[in-house]
């Protein structure tokens, strides 16, 4: 008994927590060269000589960017899992479906957050309507939102799992859209490109950029599998509930009462 | 198949039945139309030309909260005194119960847009400049909210809080709706130089997709 | 007919039936009884396939209940009579009756004709007919509700509580149903907290107590 | 204690009261019977001062309820338990019996006091304190709503059917708590289908039909 | 006097509870009215600018909408299962009724305008030049709202088609608070040369006939 509840005090084991550590000194270290080692974007106007560029703003880069692709790593994790679970009907895909979808709409929401500090030296706004980048974002946010308002709502755990599968199946259908909208819309977005492939950064700019790459991957690793746990021992803890519950009730039966309450024996 | 239209038919009959008994559309949705739009005009303060150039969102997102109300409506008629345990039992395929529940609403919806135009003539002061394009895009618009609307009722019901639940859910997904059909009336009330057409064709995968999808869908949330 | 083994079943979480085993013949009628809480309600939604079983076995006219498509199948073939009356409000009293009997596949002919045999036997009579269900007294709801079940004909009948709220009039009709559907060759199960009243419909007895069968007084 | 001369009141349109013609006196126990539909409840939430009489003069504890400020009045010195039980479902069973307490108008001390003790006597035991009403059965959410009834302490209990839903022990404790309050020199109303169960509580019975007093068997 | 007060705590401590409990207000209001702010922005497609000159009036439109919701949800906790009936029989004054459902709601719509202002000044790119007014004219409105609306819920209450005639009812009457706020906001915000302060008395005014009338009204209604 003592052992398994050592087991189910943590969410974490060895391996999770060699995984914490190196992710927050990744972390740290991305910090380090976002907002320190690396170079803000300052370049002379051909012409005129004035400084321009984004200046320090430029250091979100190394945030957004990587935070946007994971979202998408996330949600897409979230899908297939839904998909998994309407199939199959095993839990396993059900935790992982909700926590890839926590996770995501995390991240979603801090590309959003990361997006408008960025806008607002750049594009001198916080947000721009009419980017259709922009709002197809927004709108993943939204509905992944309205998936978790779900979930909480649902107390039977099955519909809950059915329901919130059938809502991220038809929310991630947005996300091919957020990819391509700033190709399929071209003259209506101030967002950039896709640019990544044909990086002509600095050095020390693309190397950043990779580190967070990998930083970022990590957390949503570290956290994905962390929520993925504690969902899963929320699961297996109902499920001792259910199995002590069944022997309370089982054991709270008194016959006098029962009697009592049948009209017989009295 | 036959058994299949008969049943949504049924559903669909009885559902614009109690339509028709408690006047929900005619007496209180009708006029919640008419007063959102007046509301506009009271908020947006703007002369009639501001209102003209907005009348298609406008129009649009007054559609999208009488839809609301409809769906709403639809769902808990069905939840009031437990008659959606009735249709799982009647052995009814989901589906039809689903082509039904959103044909009703259909309906609705498309007397609600009819009344609609009408209000923003009257009060924006628009022009119809092509009709074919403004009935076309009414008319999917429509099949997408109210199939769109029926399953996403499915997913709120039997919640407490489906009276709150279902427009968080519902309103994200209607977006490109929105987007779409206000794109179109641009173009059909002469507002904006922009191809409504090919916006009617967003609209119309979009409501291919919601039906059938929605269709599908149906049993996995009615049928547990 | 209906087959339960160590059947669990939860709402929620909470194990409202903590491992039922029961063993119901087909053309049987058995009384459900036991205290407030007991999971009567609950046993009933299981068998008409309205729950999925958590554990254990459940099999009701063949099928067996922990596939979906199970417990899709046998909802058709049985009637449920549940504490809510399952009626439209702002729909008359034939229409209601009339609806569920399309509903239940009846063609358009059968069921005008089942609705008003139904109708009749409830003891529905004609002022009442074209009344929205709205204006009804609790009883008359309760009566309607129970003639949108009969038209069904159904071969598993799962009756909660169905004396509740009737007159003497009414429960007297009520255990002629019952009757009746057993001559049919159908099933009832009834659960019940009247049993001076309900004892005289069938020997057989089950009382549940904290979600399991505490006595089965087989014969 | 309660006195009504050829009371007419309506439903919508519908006479659901023809003219009633009853006399209760204080701490008296009356049971009121009659087919479904004949009008029992409308006569207790008349009694009540929740509808207005249409014509006919209705006197409640002294209070003629012809004037709204009178119906008013009379609701506070008032118990009734209808066919939904008004809990609030989000709430748990104690704090809902609590609230109510306190709407009633009890101090806190006194109300703690009074809802421990009405949990008991409804054998609500501490499992169920807890739970949100939205996960009681049938029976337990009519407990829970006479214990917040019994909280009130009213000179007129009016009780619609008080045993439907409940097993044999709470049909016991009702049956004690009709009992008690009469001792406690109240006046109590009881209507009821189930006639075997409830004459022994009085021997007078009011036969409703159509709207009015059919048969009443006064001592 | 002190059973007043301690009645209508009652009440509002109550029906917040709910609220806490049900979160109904956290995880589903509030994102229904970021969703409507951002709905306008699509339907009115306009550049930032457009949208800075419209935030007041959206703003308020958006909190009527959601303060429908949180009405609904009011009226709907005390329907359900009959509560009201208690209520009528619990001797408790309607006034005191009236006070605390609608100061229960009154602490909804604060959290809500609080949750707005944030979104028009990130969505909609508006600035806070007074304070003061802003916070003065959400208070006020908030009361106006709270008030006329759990008059108006009691109106519709009981009826079955609650959900869509408590709209109709309610939103003509707030018209006024609509243009009163949004015109104070406009100076608030510093979108137009508008006494804003002056708009601010027309609320008060409103605010207090509401809170006045309501408490006295409700006896009618409730009480029948
Ligand atoms: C709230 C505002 C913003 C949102 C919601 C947003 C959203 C996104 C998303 C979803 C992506 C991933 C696109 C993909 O790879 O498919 C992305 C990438 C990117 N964003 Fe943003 N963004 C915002 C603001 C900005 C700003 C202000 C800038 C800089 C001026 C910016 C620069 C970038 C860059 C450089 C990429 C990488 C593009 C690529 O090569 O794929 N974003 N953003
Ligand atoms: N809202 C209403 N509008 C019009 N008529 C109604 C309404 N509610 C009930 N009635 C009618 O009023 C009559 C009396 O109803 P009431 O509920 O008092 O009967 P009851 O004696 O309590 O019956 P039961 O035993 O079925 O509960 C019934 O015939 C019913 O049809
Ligand atoms: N939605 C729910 N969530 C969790 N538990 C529930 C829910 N509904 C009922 N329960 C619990 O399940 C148990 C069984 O309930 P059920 O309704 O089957 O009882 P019952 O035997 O029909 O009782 P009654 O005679 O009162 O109708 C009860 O103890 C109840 O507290
Ligand atoms: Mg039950
Ligand atoms: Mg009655």
């Amino acid at each position: 008994m003592t052992e398994t509840m050592e087991t189910t005090d943590t969410t974490g084991s060895r391996g999770s927590r060699l995984l914490g550590v190196v992710t927050l000194l990744g972390l740290a270290t991305l910090l380090l060269f976002a907002f320190a080692l690396t170079e803000p974007d300052v370049r002379l106007h051909p012409t005129t000589g004035q400084e321009i560029g984004q200046f320090d703003a430029v250091r979100l880069l190394y945030l957004h960017v990587p935070l946007a692709v994971f979202t998408y790593v996330a949600f897409v994790l979230c899908a297939v899992a839904s998909a998994g679970y309407l199939v199959k009907r095993t839990a396993w895909f059900d935790t992982m479906a909700y926590a890839a979808a926590e996770v995501g709409t995390v991240f979603c929401g801090l590309v959003l957050v990361t997006g408008s500090i960025w806008g607002r030296p750049v594009w001198n706004t916080w947000w721009e309507w009419g980017d259709v980048r922009l709002m197809t974002t927004l709108v993943l946010f939204l509905m992944f939102t309205g998936y978790l308002a779900l979930r909480r709502a649902t107390v039977d755990p099955r519909a809950s799992a059915r329901r919130g599968a059938v809502v991220a199946l038809v929310a991630v259908l947005d996300l091919p859209i957020v990819n391509r909208s700033v190709e399929w819309w071209e003259n209506r977005t101030l967002h950039q490109k896709s640019t990544l492939g044909e990086l002509k950064i600095q050095d020390l700019t693309l190397f950043t950029l990779m580190l967070g790459f990998l930083v970022l991957g990590l957390v949503l690793a570290w956290l994905l599998l962390h929520r993925f746990r504690v969902g899963w021992l929320e699961r297996e803890d109902a499920g001792h509930g259910v199995a002590t519950a069944i022997a309370e009730r089982r054991a709270d039966i008194d016959e006098g009462d029962v009697d009592a309450a049948v009209g017989e024996g009295a | 198949m036959s058994r299949f239209f008969a049943d949504a038919r049924l559903v669909a009959a009885k559902d614009l039945r109690i339509e028709a008994r408690s006047r929900v559309l005619l007496n209180q949705v009708a006029p919640f139309a008419l007063l959102v739009l007046v509301l506009f005009g009271f908020a947006l303060d703007a002369d009639q030309r501001t209102l003209r150039a907005f009348a298609p969102g406008l129009f649009w997102v007054a559609v999208l909260f009488c839809a609301l109300l409809a769906i709403q409506r639809s769902v808990s008629v069905e939840q009031a005194d437990g008659a959606l345990t009735g249709l799982r039992l009647s052995g009814m395929s989901p589906a039809a119960l689903f082509v039904g529940k959103a044909s009703a609403v259909f309906v609705q919806l498309v007397v609600l847009e009819v009344l609609l135009t009408a209000g923003i003539i009257v009060l924006y002061g628009s022009e119809v400049e092509q009709p074919l394009l403004v009935v076309a895009t009414g008319l999917l618009a429509a099949v997408a909210v109210a199939c769109t609307g029926t399953l996403y009722g499915a997913l709120a019901s039997g919640l407490g809080v489906r009276e709150t639940l279902l427009p968080i859910l519902l309103l994200p997904v209607l977006a490109p709706v929105l987007i779409g059909a206000t794109r179109a009336f641009d173009d059909a009330l002469g507002n904006a130089a922009v191809d409504g057409w090919a916006w009617l064709g967003l609209l119309a995968v979009f409501a291919v997709v919601a039906t059938a999808g929605g269709a599908l869908a149906h049993g996995a949330l009615v049928d547990e | 007919m209906v087959e339960l083994n160590a059947a669990v079943a939860l709402l929620g979480r909470f194990p409202a039936l903590t491992g039922v085993d029961l063993r119901i013949e087909a053309g049987e009628t058995i009384l459900l009884q036991g205290p407030n809480g007991a999971g009567k309600t609950t046993l009933l939604r299981l068998c008409a396939g309205l729950l999925a079983p958590e554990s254990g076995t459940v099999t009701v006219l063949g099928h067996d209940l922990t596939a979906g498509s199970e417990r899709r199948a046998v909802r058709r073939r049985v009637a449920l009579l549940g504490h809510s009356t399952g009626l439209y409000e702002d729909l008359t009293v034939a229409e209601n009756v009339r609806f569920w009997a399309r509903a239940a596949g009846l063609d358009a002919e059968l069921s005008v004709e089942r609705v008003v045999g139904a109708l009749q036997r409830l003891g529905l009579d004609d002022g009442l007919l074209d009344l929205p269900v709205h204006r009804l007294s609790a009883g008359q709801r309760r009566r309607t509700s129970l003639a949108a079940l009969v038209v069904r004909r159904p071969e598993l009948w799962l009756l909660d509580e169905p004396h509740a709220g009737l007159d003497q009039a009414g429960r007297s009709v009520v255990d002629k149903l019952i009757g009746d559907a057993v001559a049919a060759g159908g099933t009832v199960v009834v659960s019940s907290h009247e049993l001076e009243r309900v004892r005289t419909l069938s020997p057989r007895v089950v009382t549940l107590a904290g979600g399991a069968v505490h006595r089965d007084t087989s014969p």
